[in-house]
């Protein structure tokens, strides 16, 4: 699984992107995982800030399937145009 | 149906006019220019820069043109988005659409602006003389978006 | 706030660049440009000469665009029709807004087409294989400006 | 007063402007007095036709009064744009 981060969560993380071995899950399982990790990964991903997400470049809600080798990113809501 | 993400900039003009002249039966042809403004949320904002997800973006854009195709008689669409750092007055974004009528030129314009607004993957970050800061997505353009809901 | 009524062409690009260029506030450019197709009614069209009331339309067109600016928070607008006889791919009609945000830019935009559609006295007339003829007024043109009505 | 006809009126009536001396009155009663001179003046003003007025150079009602002084103008719906 290949997961990214942009924009201020990419910042707020210090990671831009990373390969993980995670079993299939959903958005909301896997931004569990991460939170799970403590310190600046539980402060982006405790719930409190709104957090979207792409699974192989297509948005999608927080109850959408992954399956173990999805492109998986997380953004803050973008601001572009 | 046309996207591009660059870091120069456009010629609208230009653009416009390749669209417009591209066939005989065009009546309407509207454009929408989004450009940087030199102040933000009450504070002075000296450039800002823009990040966007490569890949997703080009997709993103490509279902947006496909969505107003689909849902409106227009002839051809052409979106393009900068990326990377600009000034004040700078062109950020540049939407055409051309139709035989006007009506569902301007629907499929504004449509296309208020989707990606809400849904392309580009983030906005501001220097302004407090540091730098990202801009945050407002609920107005969720509301802009909800509209279009059937 | 510019109107003119010309019989020359006009260069789109440029007119959008001058008015987006005049503040650094503007966040918003909309434009549409009405171009002469080459079928209308079902008939092939070889020219169409725009005829209008020297004097009132001027006044017509400066009326519509205070409407514009009296309903929406917008910074300036520019209306540009000719007159004469075009062929088909010539532009008839340029109509510019620049706001701070897209919303007031493409309602003040769509509004000042509806409102010239309707009230603004020009007349067209078609060459067609079958002859000359007038444009007949369309209902849908009514019902577009209806729509601004409160 | 000054009457003004445009587009597919003004070839109707094979006019394009005239002065003429009436007294103040409404836009309908003008109409009437047009219509009452026959031929293609009572064709284009039987009130079977679409005409638009515009008193002074804005576009008026079918009630609108007229004064003696008056630019009046009298032609079909517009078509611009």
């Amino acid at each position: 699984m290949k997961l990214l981060y942009f924009a201020s969560l990419r910042e707020g993380l210090g990671v831009e992107s990373e390969e993980v071995k995670l079993p299939a899950t959903s958005v909301k399982g896997l931004m569990a995982t991460l939170a799970a990790r403590g310190g600046v990964w539980q402060e982006q991903f405790d719930g409190c800030k709104q957090i979207r997400a792409a699974v192989n470049q297509v948005l999608v809600a927080d109850g959408a399937p992954i399956q173990a080798d999805d492109e998986v990113a997380f953004f803050p809501p973008v601001t572009g145009g | 149906m046309t996207v591009c993400i660059q870091t120069q900039d456009f010629d609208a003009g230009a653009e416009i006019s390749a669209l417009r002249l591209a066939r005989s039966d065009i009546g309407a042809v509207t454009s929408f220019i989004g450009q940087m403004r030199d102040m933000n949320d009450g504070s002075v904002v000296s450039t800002m820069t823009l990040e966007h997800y490569p890949g997703m973006t080009e997709k993103a854009l490509q279902d947006i043109e496909s969505q107003a195709k689909a849902r409106w008689d227009i002839f051809d669409t052409l979106i393009i988005h900068r990326i990377g750092t600009l000034k004040p007055t700078d062109q950020i974004v540049l939407v055409v659409v051309t139709s035989a009528h006007r009506g569902e030129a301007f629907a499929a314009c504004e449509f296309i602006m208020d989707y990606l607004k809400t849904s392309a993957p580009f983030w906005k970050k501001e220097a302004t003389p407090q540091g730098e800061r990202w801009v945050e997505a407002k609920v107005s353009d969720d509301e802009a978006q909800a509209r279009w809901k059937v």
